[in-house]
């Protein structure tokens, strides 16, 4: 079967999932999205999704390519964002994804903008979302990012759109080279988990920031049940639009 | 009974340049289409856009020229195109300015509008460049929680002055009912000076008796019939985003 | 799917001494009293009672000895008696404790406990004495508007322990629907730790689809099933309030 | 057609009611009831009804011993008190009737206790209920009381549970025996309106507070047609249990 580097992705963000979480998925969230369901239908954890498409746990989706899609409710009562987001208030929900464009070595993310001047940006990016709200509020943060590189994995963000450091969360970095997750002792990256191309050396090379070594990596790799289950939620392929390899 | 019902020539008028205006749904979802197409034929300007996370609407807007300022705490119209190009592009030339927001923030904002006080407090944030932007603005404060002394920030009520907002069915004095994702779309109509429902349907008072409408028509000014009204974007339960439509859009830049 | 489904014995449990409570409706208007009589059968005690307008149920816990103290914006039982016997007695006599509130206040505070901040603003109020027994309470302070540097009261977040609520139908995972009146059940239940629903019927899941229930599940701590279960007060549109059985009650003094 | 004194406070009320006007009713609160219905459906005028039943405006309601009756949005939307609350926090809501036990010359209420000891009441009242939140607050404030005497109308009460001190709004009181307006240039009420029954005189003996005089009191009638409205509306002479005459 056919798969992709966003695959390995997915498969590592549904393996950061445990039972009991609220999880919740926003616009433009295709790896996450996936991986929720995965997580959930695949490997039993018993979680209860919710989101921007302002469905309650609902039953297995098709993906279509507004991660928002209204029609996930056909089969789910309606629970509305701002009461998910009240739950983020309460210390109640437990987690979020977000897609920075940069990440830096304080968990410091930026959606926001390119280079020095928030008024005359390089690149506008697309808005941080909830970032700036929620990075700190979710007790599990999952950031996701497709193109691992001493770009997007920063000593320093341009811009701090959202930051976890006044937070105590647990905070991941999934990318198309590996898991880091934040350790809040020692206030360093390490390196969770990779995939079967990927190494410790591959993701040190790509990021600008230090990244701590664990005795041994988690290994992750798909299966091909893995890969049967996002292909039957991707019919249409829609996730091949974010490859990168 | 008081009929606010109108055609959409009329119902537009009621938009005046330099207004701070919001609108219904989200990214490709129950955007009030054929309300911003009618504003595009008039031709307004120096709109202020107030939203949480739109995309196609704000889009179509942008690339008429309709827009001096967004606050937003993004636009995206995702698989599509994760950063929208009018959008991108009218802010890297400094045609737009653009306040960036926060979703907790902007449901802040918000609800301090539609419930007639000066402002509310929301957690997290702290620690964001976003709050300079916003505290030079005047539109957050970050103060010191009088009851714990924890530090919090504070959104000053946002009231835009024109919600548009694309609901399933409406009678003539504007109950609303909106079927399906919700949104923070209550909290706009309650918080704007005018309301303008555009509704698939009309339907007699009658169809809310007994029951809250999802808008009470004490806020609405002008109900205007618009069906098929959210095309190209989706309209649950009634038809989903027209994606070669949204393509043909996007391949005409 | 986790059912919440327990029967009223189990439910009554979940109350425990001296907890902060707060119960649906007002007045003589679906009151959760199949539960009340159920509690009071148990027999807890030093009840924290929160709520706005109270009537029928609040007299019955105040009867049978569960109430220490209450916080509410007025009691009444209106027609049939204008002040109810129970609640000024016990006031008087000084063997309940009185924290008075006013309307606008508390919904501001049991939203803001819905919301998760932990305070709100609300208007008014300035120049009433009830602002120095809150005061003294930690419940309220006045600040000055850091936006407009006018006075306005804040309003502490209220968190009760225990709602319960008197729905029309609702699933076995909590998702509730309540026809007409809602008052501000929605935020009572939303802002407490426990929430406990009785429902008039139980419907399948699938009877919220593509629709907000009035309380989400998400909320929902049990589900318990009282047919009849607001009587003697009224429950929309099913039945009336039993005037008769409401005179009953008040003759027994 | 045997008529009470309360049916005269009930007309008076409705002749303050004007075109245009949002007026909310609250719980225990029979003579507002009766007049703005009676201000709407037979006098015309074109004022919307909300209150604590929740209903938008609701078709004309027989009164049962609840005025929060629920089942007056059987023919009315339902439009929530918290709704009708925010509306007074914006400055629309035109009108809101209060009835307090004691009103003084300041224009503070008391619903709240007797006596001069909030945690020690010689009398303990209901409750001021949104008294204190909405005295302020609307645009017209009108206050009832069925017994109008120097324990009643005082020079000070015992408690403010709620005061139009400090705002700018309309207040009026209506009693058994008249209409008195608060003038906000003067700071001192004004008598208004007489019934056939009262007269300036008989106001001034009954009252704690200087009530003035105007050049010429509105006289307050009730005529064939007003009486048979308001029995029409309350079949079962609920109000009579009002009654102090």
């Amino acid at each position: 079967m056919k798969s992709y580097s966003v695959d390995y992705v997915i498969k590592a963000i549904s393996t950061l999932l445990e039972d009991g979480e609220l999880v919740y998925i926003g616009l433009n969230s295709i790896p996450s999205l996936i991986a929720s369901f995965m997580a959930r239908d695949l490997y039993g954890k018993k979680i209860r999704i919710i989101g921007v498409a302002e469905a309650s746990n609902p039953s297995r989706v098709l993906l279509s390519p507004s991660t928002g899609n209204p029609f996930f409710v056909e089969a789910a009562p309606v629970i509305i964002t701002a009461d998910a987001f009240d739950f983020a208030q309460k210390g109640k929900l437990d987690v979020m994804f977000l897609g920075p464009a940069q990440i830096d070595e304080e968990t410091n993310v930026n959606l926001t903008m390119i280079g020095n001047d928030y008024y005359n940006p390089k690149v506008k990016l697309p808005g941080g979302a909830a970032t700036a709200f929620i990075l700190p509020l979710s007790k599990k943060a999952i950031l996701w990012n497709l193109k691992h590189s001493k770009r997007s994995l920063v000593k320093k963000v341009d811009f701090i759109t959202g930051t976890a450091k006044f937070s105590n969360n647990k905070v991941f970095v999934v990318t198309n080279l590996g898991v880091l997750a934040y350790n809040r002792e020692d206030r360093k990256w390490h390196l969770e988990g990779i995939y079967p191309f990927s190494s410790y050396e591959k993701v040190v090379e790509n990021t600008d920031f230090e990244v701590k070594r664990k005795d041994s990596e988690r290994l992750i790799d798909l299966t091909n049940e893995d890969l049967r289950f996002i292909n039957d939620m991707d019919p249409y392929n829609l996730r091949s639009a974010l490859e990168t390899l | 009974m008081e009929s606010k019902l109108m055609r959409m020539e009329e119902a537009v008028e009621l938009v005046k340049n330099g207004d701070s205006v919001t609108i219904s749904g989200i990214s490709i979802h129950r955007n009030p289409m054929a309300f911003i197409y009618a504003l595009v034929k008039r031709g307004v300007k120096d709109l202020y856009f107030i939203d949480r996370e739109p995309g196609f609407g704000l889009e179509v807007l942008l690339k008429y020229g309709l827009v001096r300022k967004l606050r937003i705490a993004m636009s995206t119209l995702e698989w599509f195109s994760s950063i929208p190009r009018h959008f991108r592009k009218m802010i890297e030339e400094r045609e737009v300015e653009m306040l960036e927001d926060t979703c907790g923030a902007f449901i802040a904002g918000i609800r301090a509008g539609s419930f007639g006080i000066p402002f509310m407090p929301v957690k997290g944030i702290i620690g964001s460049d976003l709050v300079k932007m916003h505290e030079r603005e005047g539109t957050w404060k970050v103060i010191e929680d009088p009851f714990s002394g924890e530090k919090i920030v504070l959104v000053k009520a946002i009231n835009p002055d024109v919600a548009i907002i694309h609901v399933n069915k409406a009678d003539e004095e504007g109950n609303a009912e909106i079927l399906g994702p919700l949104y923070e779309d209550e909290y706009k109509a309650k918080a704007s000076k005018k309301v303008i429902i555009t509704a698939e349907e009309i339907v007699p008072r009658s169809y809310f008796y007994g029951r809250r409408p999802t808008i009470n028509g004490e806020y609405v000014t002008a109900v205007v019939h618009a069906l098929k009204g959210a095309e190209p974007t989706s309209m649950f339960p009634y038809y989903d985003a027209d994606y070669e439509k949204i393509i043909e859009f996007l391949e005409h830049f």
